[in-house]
């Protein structure tokens, strides 16, 4: 009592300070979120969806500009909890761009006949009498657009995060709307819910083993804060299994997030069950998050031990790759399909991160951008390709789909190809990126172990485009509803950026190598 | 009374509600369990605080706590309708997705 | 080393000499069915047009001194990378000239003679395409003036005969003749390939002027190298032991005309390469050595189908072969021999030429059967088809004056200069030729008619006897000629360097012993086919006359030693390819697809199962970090 | 001083966008367009060759260099010496005659779009210009790499039964050597960065790099793997055969007669100069390669009874002679190298488009014993198919003999044993060339080809070049050897080899 009473007595109350300026960009989208929840509660039903659009698409446009306006900061404010640098905010920035997209694929409302992609109402029981009613009266729910928000928000605030406690703050508040929004599927609603579970059941389960990571460490540094660890590390190299085992605790939360061997078993679950749209925006934006904190981790705290994660960390990209594109391979559902990809792609990107390096740092960024745009727009097609029991997802379905009608097969293809990291597509400068940090950094194994793994990868990517361009279209061939303006934005900006990002790439490049390191 | 003791005691609740994750099947039990191991980062939060001598570790116990909450809401929530589709509370129960 | 005059006058020509027929060739092949009517005197205008060529450029050359005989020509740089050279040029010196002359006047003959022979066949034109083609290609064989060159003109006449034999091509036998016929030529072609290679390396040319003047330089094993790879270049072409096998089969071909055209011309390119390398044969014994003995073996499996086979045309074949075999035998001995190789070469060239068209003549009358057991009794029929026939015969058997006696005279005697064996080998061979020669016209010309019943025989029309008769001349009078007019040795001693020895036996006696060896052969070849009839059905006959029946097992040899272990290994190795290399790429396919579908049921979809493995990532991280800070 | 290689490239990549732009209901005109298209490529290569100094004493002419991604030293840069202006020649030359003949391969019947058809041979035209011209090691492997994608799509789409399945074996496995390559280059630019200071891909840097043995040798595996997979050489070629019977039998041209020589060509422009040591440390293993290669593609050849497979294995037996040449370090051998890779271009050309004909007058089927006797109903087609099968042996008198001939020469030069064995390989060639034709074009007229038209105006019009180039080139091939002459000096000084000299004039040199 008495020690809690000496550390307590007299320390006068100060104002912390706070870059507003800085922090804005989140501030606006939180703001955003609390106003569309008082949306929901108050406004009447027929008006809500106009209004919550306006006050989503306002908010992300609103920011991302902001954050245009604020590119030269590089500050660590808010008393050290939140550090505002380069890669933040080029994370920020493709966060909310990539949000866009999803905000779109998440307002398309014409490529389900029965109204959007969501369920008319979460809570009703599935293929129930009131189901029946609700959806006979085209109720549309609006209750995931602020959901949608704290989950961007929590993003946001993830990347920039510079103290642990905030760090799982914001990771919650990124996941928790996740948790939900994954299970709003308006068709196969069981397999929509069996997601939600699992992936907040795990997701829960990760994050307690984060928090108690974070409990260690802060044993050992007397600090939650990146820059006090790492100073405290240097300070007192001796005895630190403490931070070391914390270290192991937090990265299996952060793993947990981007997907990586061995705790990646909910992912295909999981963008299975979800609505399309749902999973092309988690894949694309949570990646971002997830390895952005990751990088702020290992680099900011705990690269003064780089050479005792390292090794483990090859062990686990390697992994991650090899089990994504070989389980890849024998999946029937394309969903699911893409969802193993995502987690070999998750362990392309972990070589980079493992460079550990300048270089790394900015092919990891690259990569992150470029694998984001090609994900939300192949997603964006599988929302579109359909048959009367909805999403058409069995790769059955897609045979002779690239003869049926050839511009969407196309523009399908090429991202398959941008996947694969074929040249002129922005997955071959990703790839090429990150191999080079490696190589650089002297992790040669690793490369050829990711060239092996990207050829098996290879393998199920042509595989789709056999499917869709070499067999003839048959009876059971789906079709391919024509969107509203909404995909038709997502699907072009995917396509575009897939390419240009492969053919001009130098803009880019230059944005992320200048985005520099994190600040501590 | 050493700390240390309490640091140990909090090791020991985390791999009881690990364990309770993998043994249980009924979805409110496993939840608990995540919920005692966030605990058991409370109670080691709360010791630490004491023996690094700052309050950091208390105020981060409160978070802890208000998360919990809030992640409660968010199960219940999912948990529920699951109950109510499948008239049953097992986790082993929804095993559509698979492979 | 003779220094090449510079090209003027009708020797700025010397390449029209080969333009001329391949124009002809080009012309009648791409001209395709309208070119039918017209083509076969086209066809035989340009070689015509040859040949007054050649004989101008021998006025010319006639009037030149004996050491400025030899002219070059050099067109344009045809193929050149680091130190290697070789031009597009031409070399027209005495050697050359005789065969050219060979070449193109017997080809005139053949050409006119095909035009009464085929003019009943559709694609007429096409063969006189090849005719022309292979004139063409002769000819630049023998006027390159390097062996890189000369490799063109060699192949060419390898294709020009593969397409001849294999003219009729509806008739299996026929193409699978050509085949063999072009394949065993490739075997002598490694031969040459390997020959041009060896020079390259040794002498930095290709050229006869750099290789011949080099050739002092080179070691012995070095020439010796040279000289037998050239050696099995030439059995290649000139079916010589043990790449004789192709020219039996080649009497396949549609007319006597194609087997003429390679008992007259082709076969002797041969022994032209041997000639023409002979500054490399005179420094290496051994290689020398060899090309006797191949030639000595030749004219004996030659002489001996010859009296076997009941097929006229393979009967001559047999004896192509083994004249052939005198030629190269001759060529074998060094400088005494070169000359009489090639004298033989002539008036082989002729009165081969005048027996062939002669049997063509015959078959012509007898509805193209070639049995001569179906023959007999024509010479009453075919007047003059008989007596051009007989000078023929007696030209081969070599009885004076006829052409045949003085060259293969001069062969024998050249043989005993060297050694008494070959020599007495020689003779023995001279015998045995009697024995066939006899023995094939007993059967055609006397004898009772054997003939089938629907057979009226009739002498052939004069497009096709006007050719004999010439040949029939040249058979009784070109030996002569050339010997005492055209005094062949001194004409060919620039090139070659002819040095008579000293004469060990008298020339008298010698040509005593040889012609009763010969007598003796053709009375037992009387007796046993023209005193006693012949039967219908070939007598089962002893060992000897049964493996010569089947070219003294050669292309049994072929099969077994080459051909089926070439398959068993092709088989094996496709299926070594497919199960094996194909077999592994696959494989690695499958197995990743077996491990995808194995590991993927570690995705059982239960939850705590995911947990559990998240756990055990969760210990196995912590165990790893211990692990890297213990160690 | 105008951009001739950007012209020429951008010109069909254009096209095929037209191309692709026409509407579906006009098929002929997608193929007019894409002839006349082809042609204008072919004339303005034509005109670009007319304007190449042989004499010149740069290593690269019509160069062009802009930055294309600074971060990493990439540039768009292209150039030509003569090997690379004689390739893009080859290609310029053999894609309208591809077009001409595969007029009518591709129909509404036979699945998949005319245009698209057509579309495709336009991109990869563009795609070889570049792969051949560019002198940035990146640009190249992109271009290398994108290659794929068109053939990928021309023998999945347009290729016969086993069409899938080859097309994934074919991406696949060159995916896999890219992918080493992909390594190998950004390994190279590492060291490049070590070394210099500023990582670069520019070529003529990078040759003058020098690095320490042990990664050389491993770098050039990286390289090496990919051309030998391109080439193929024995024993990466099984994806060879399997492409080639699937394909159409334009595709098929353009696969071997121009894409694999992007492997042999990539052996000499990249592995040679660039790692020199280690060409010459691994020499021996890719002579026995390529020796191997030679019979055993031969042998196989003998006992095919798919005409495509045999030409396939044909092909992978003169690959094996070609790579022999480039890699025995001499003079002769080398301009060998690049007289065969035409030769085999064309020979392939004039093989695969008879007996594409001739398939198509057999509804399709490639199989030998479905033909005979065809000369007697098809005189014509029979002839080209002889004079086909005469330029794959290497007739005296054909372009391929001037190849064949050379390489074997240099080869000898330097290794007297290696040379001697190799010589035996026209024997066998000579077997299964004259096997295909005996059963094909000989013997009575099999029952179902009774009746079967001869070729058409179009198809000789098609073949025509061919023949003409394979004999004009065989008896003055100074065109070419003018031009590739000076590269191939070039490459032999960058590698410091030195030819063996003859031994009579020069004792003790040489060997």
């Amino acid at each position: 009592m008495s020690t809690l009473a000496a550390v307590s007595v007299d320390v006068p109350f100060t104002l912390p300070i706070v870059d507003y300026n800085a922090i804005a960009p989140l501030l606006i989208l939180l703001g955003a979120g609390v106003i569309s929840v008082l949306v929901e509660a108050l406004l009447p039903r027929g008006s809500r969806r106009f209004i919550q659009l306006f006050i989503v698409f306002g908010a992300l446009v609103a920011s991302l500009v902001w954050i245009f306006t604020i590119t030269g900061i590089r500050v660590v404010t808010a008393e050290g909890a939140i550090a505002i640098d380069g890669p933040a905010l080029v994370m920020q920035g493709s966060i909310l761009v990539l949000a866009i997209l999803g905000a779109l694929l998440m307002a398309e409302r014409s490529v389900d006949p029965s109204g959007d992609v969501f369920a008319a109402r979460a809570s009703a029981l599935p293929g129930s009498e009131d189901e029946k009613q609700f959806t006979a009266r085209g109720y549309l729910q609006t209750e995931v657009w602020p959901l949608f928000l704290f989950a961007v928000s929590g993003m946001v605030l993830f990347v920039s995060a510079n103290d642990l406690l905030l760090m799982f703050v914001s990771l919650e508040v990124m996941s928790l709307p996740l948790y939900l929004l994954a299970g709003m599927a308006r068709r196969r609603r069981l397999l929509s819910q069996e997601a939600a579970l699992k992936y907040f059941l795990l997701g829960a389960f990760s994050s307690a083993f984060f928090i108690y990571g974070v409990a260690l460490v802060y044993g050992y540094a007397a600090s939650t804060q990146l820059p006090q660890i790492a100073s405290v590390l240097t300070a007192k190299p001796g005895q630190t299994s403490l931070a070391l085992i914390g270290m192991a605790l937090i990265l299996v939360g952060l793993l947990f997030k981007v997907a990586a061997v061995p705790f990646h078993q909910w992912t295909p679950d999981v963008y299975q069950g979800a609505p399309t749209a749902v999973t092309g925006f988690m894949a694309a934006t949570v990646k971002i998050a997830a390895f952005g904190a990751l990088m702020r981790v290992l680099y900011v705290a705990f690269g003064g031990m780089r050479w005792d994660w390292v090794p483990m960390m090859w062990i686990i990209a390697g992994l991650t790759m090899l089990v994504g594109s070989v389980i890849a391979i024998s999946q029937s559902d394309i969903k699911r399909m893409l969802a193993y990809s995502s987690i070999a792609q998750a362990g392309f990107i972990l070589v980079g991160v493992i460079a550990a390096s300048p270089a790394g740092l900015a092919g990891a960024l690259f990569y992150l951008i470029a694998y984001g745009f090609t994900t939300i727009g192949a997603f964006a097609v599988i929302s579109i390709v359909r048959d009367e029991s909805g999403e058409a997802t069995n790769l059955s379905k897609w045979a002779g789909l690239g003869r049926k009608s050839p511009l969407v097969g196309g523009v399908f293809a090429l991202f398959m190809l941008g996947l694969a990291g074929i040249p002129l597509t922005s997955g071959f400068i990703g790839k090429f990126s990150v191999f080079a940090a490696a190589l650089a950094s002297g992790d040669t194994w690793l490369v050829i172990v990711a060239v092996v793994a990207s050829l098996i990868a290879a393998f199920f990517y042509v595989r789709v485009i056999v499917v869709m361009f070499f067999t003839e279209p048959g009876p059971q061939t789906a079709s391919v509803v024509v969107p509203s303006v909404f995909t038709t934005i997502a699907l072009a900006a995917g396509a575009t950026v897939t390419l240009v990002l492969g053919i001009l790439p130098q803009p880019v490049l230059e944005l992320v190598s200048n985005a520099g390191l994190f600040i501590r | 009374m050493n700390p240390a003791n309490y640091v140990v005691l909090s090791a020991v609740l985390f791999s009881l509600g690990a364990i309770g994750v993998l043994v249980r099947r009924n979805a409110i039990i496993v939840f608990m369990s995540v919920e005692l191991m966030l605990n058991a980062a409370n109670l080691a939060f709360v010791a630490f605080a004491r023996m690094n001598g700052n309050l950091d570790g208390q105020v981060a116990a409160f978070f802890v706590m208000v998360v919990a909450a809030a992640e409660v809401v968010v199960g219940l929530a999912i948990i529920v309708t699951i109950f109510r589709s499948r008239r049953s509370a097992s986790i082993d129960e929804p095993n559509l997705l698979k492979y | 080393m003779i220094e090449l005059m510079p090209a003027e006058g009708v020797f700025s020509l010397i390449w029209v000499l080969i333009a001329l027929p391949l124009l002809g060739a080009g012309i009648l092949l791409l001209g395709g069915r309208r070119t039918n009517s017209w083509g076969p005197y086209l066809g035989v205008f340009t070689v015509v047009g040859s040949a007054v060529l050649a004989v101008l450029m021998l006025l010319a050359m006639m009037g030149q001194p004996a050491e400025e005989r030899s002219v070059g020509q050099t067109l344009f740089t045809w193929v050149f990378a680091g130190s290697f050279q070789a031009d597009m040029a031409f070399q027209l010196d005495q050697l050359s000239m005789v065969f050219v002359l060979l070449i193109t006047i017997v080809g005139s003959l053949i050409h006119i003679y095909s035009i009464g022979y085929m003019s009943h066949d559709v694609d007429k034109r096409k063969f006189f395409g090849y005719l022309n083609l292979f004139v063409a290609a002769m000819l630049l064989l023998v006027l390159a003036n390097n062996y890189f060159l000369l490799y063109v003109g060699w192949e060419g006449v390898g294709l020009a005969s593969y397409l001849l034999i294999g003219f009729w091509q509806i008739k299996p036998t026929a193409a699978a003749a050509a085949k063999k016929a072009f394949i065993i030529n490739r075997v002598g072609d490694v031969g040459l390939s390997l020959a041009i290679m060896v020079m390259f390396v040794t002498f930095g040319s290709v050229s006869f002027q750099d290789v011949f003047g080099q050739s002092g330089e080179a070691s012995e094993g070095t020439l010796t190298a040279i000289g037998l790879l050239l050696l099995l270049a030439a059995c290649g072409k000139s079916a010589q032991f043990p790449l004789q096998a192709w020219l039996l089969d080649a009497m396949e071909g549609p007319t006597p005309v194609s087997a003429l055209i390679h008992a007259a011309t082709m076969v002797t390119a041969g022994v032209y390469l041997i000639v023409r390398s002979n500054a490399v044969f005179d420094r290496a014994v051994w290689a020398a050595a060899a090309v006797v003995l191949v030639g000595l073996i030749t004219i004996f499996m030659g002489a001996i189908i010859g009296s076997a086979k009941d097929d006229i045309k393979k009967s001559l074949a047999g004896s192509t072969m083994s004249q052939i075999g005198y030629m190269i035998f001759a060529a074998g001995l060094g400088p005494i021999g070169y000359v009489f190789a090639i004298f033989h070469l002539l008036t082989h060239g002729v009165f081969k030429a005048g027996l062939f068209l002669g049997a063509g003549s015959v078959m012509h009358g007898m509805k193209d059967n070639v049995n001569m057991r179906r023959y007999g009794a024509l010479r009453g029929l075919m007047v003059i088809t008989f007596v051009t026939f007989l000078a023929g015969y007696l030209a081969i058997m070599g009885i004076p004056p006829f052409a045949g006696f003085w060259s293969k005279d001069e062969i024998i005697h050249a043989a005993f200069e060297r050694s008494w064996v070959i020599g007495a080998a020689a003779i023995l061979g001279a015998g045995i030729t009697g024995f066939y020669m006899t023995r094939m016209v007993a059967m055609t010309f006397f004898g009772k008619a054997r003939w089938e019943d629907d057979v009226h025989p009739h002498e052939s029309p004069a497009v096709m006897t006007v050719p004999l008769v010439i040949l029939a001349l040249g058979s009784t009078f070109l030996g002569m000629a050339l010997l005492f007019w055209g005094n062949i040795e001194s004409w060919l001693e620039p090139v070659v360097g002819f040095a008579s020895g000293p004469t060990t036996l008298s020339s008298i006696t010698l040509m005593a012993i040889t012609l009763v060896v010969v007598l003796v052969g053709a009375f037992i070849g009387w007796r046993q086919y023209g005193a006693n009839p012949v039967p219908i059905e070939a007598p089962r006959g002893n060992w000897l006359t049964r493996a010569a029946r089947r070219d003294l097992y050669g292309d049994l040899v072929n099969e077994v030693v080459i051909v089926r272990p070439s398959f068993a290994l092709a088989r094996w190795l496709a299926w070594f390819d497919s199960a094996w290399i194909d077999g592994i790429v696959n494989g690695s396919a499958a197995f990743v697809g077996g491990a995808a579908g194995r590991i993927r049921r570690t995705q059982s979809g239960f939850a705590r199962s995911y947990a559990l493995s998240m756990l055990g990532g969760a210990v196995l991280i912590v165990a790893a970090l211990v692990l890297v800070r213990l160690s | 001083m105008t951009p001739w290689l950007t012209i020429l490239a951008v010109v069909p990549l254009l096209g095929s966008v037209i191309v692709v732009l026409l509407p579906k209901s006009r098929p002929v005109l997608a193929k007019q367009l894409a002839l006349a298209i082809s042609l204008v490529t072919l004339v303005l290569t034509v005109l670009m060759a007319l304007q190449f100094n042989g004499a010149s004493s740069d290593p690269f002419q019509f160069v062009e260099s802009y930055p294309w991604i600074p971060a990493f030293g990439i540039s768009y840069s292209v150039g030509v010496d003569g090997i690379g202006l004689v390739l893009i020649a080859l290609a310029a030359t053999l894609v309208p005659i591809v077009v001409i003949a595969g007029w009518r391969d591709v129909d509404a019947t036979s699945g998949g779009s005319v245009k698209g058809y057509f579309a495709l041979i336009l991109a990869l035209e563009s795609m070889m210009i570049w792969v051949f011209a560019a002198t940035d090691v990146f640009m190249f492997y992109v271009f290398f790499e994108v290659m794929l994608i068109p053939v990928y799509f021309m023998i999945g789409r347009y290729g016969g039964p086993q069409r899938s399945y080859a097309a994934v074996k074919f991406l696949l496995y060159s995916l896999l050597g890219g992918l080493f390559m992909l390594a190998a280059m950004i390994g190279l630019y590492v060291v490049s960065a070590q070394m210099t200071g500023q990582g670069t891909f520019d070529y003529l840097t990078l040759v003058g790099l020098e690095m320490d043995p042990t990664t050389e040798r491993i770098l050039f595996l990286g390289f090496f793997l990919a051309f030998a997979i391109k080439a193929p050489l024995w024993p990466f070629h099984t994806w060879l055969p399997d492409a080639a019977s699937a394909a159409k039998p334009g595709t098929a041209v353009l696969l071997i007669g121009v894409l694999d020589k992007v492997g042999t060509f990539g052996m000499i422009r990249y592995c040679l100069p660039i790692f020199p040591a280690a060409s010459e440390f691994y020499a021996p293993v890719v002579i026995g390669m390529a020796l191997v290669g030679i019979f055993y593609g031969a042998y196989v050849a003998l006992n095919q009874n798919d005409m495509k497979r045999l030409f396939a294995y044909s092909s992978m037996s003169h690959f094996g002679f070609i790579a022999l040449g480039i890699f025995v370090f001499t003079t002769v051998a080398q301009s060998g190298s690049m007289v065969y890779m035409v030769a085999h271009g064309l020979s392939t050309a004039a093989l695969f488009l008879t007996a594409g004909f001739l398939m198509q007058r057999a509804n399709g089927s490639s199989l030998i014993f479905d033909f005979g006797g065809v000369n007697k109903a098809a005189p014509v087609l029979a002839g080209f198919f002889m004079f086909a099968a005469l330029s794959s042996l290497a007739l005296p008198g054909l372009v391929s003999f001037v190849g064949e001939f050379m390489v074997l020469l240099g080869t000898f030069q330097r290794y007297l044993f290696v040379g001697g064995v190799a010589t035996l390989g026209i024997v066998i060639t000579a077997a299964y060339v004259l096997r295909l034709y005996q059963k094909t074009m000989t013997g009575p007229l099999a029952v179902k080809l009774v009746g079967m038209p001869d070729l058409g105006a179009r198809e000789v019009i098609a073949l025509m070049p061919v023949v003409v180039l394979t004999l004009v080139l065989g008896l003055f091939p100074a065109p070419i050897l003018n031009v590739i002459n000076p590269a191939v000096d070039r490459v032999m000084t960058t590698i410091a080899a030195k030819d063996p000299g003859p031994t009579v004039s020069s004792e003790g040199s040489g060997r």
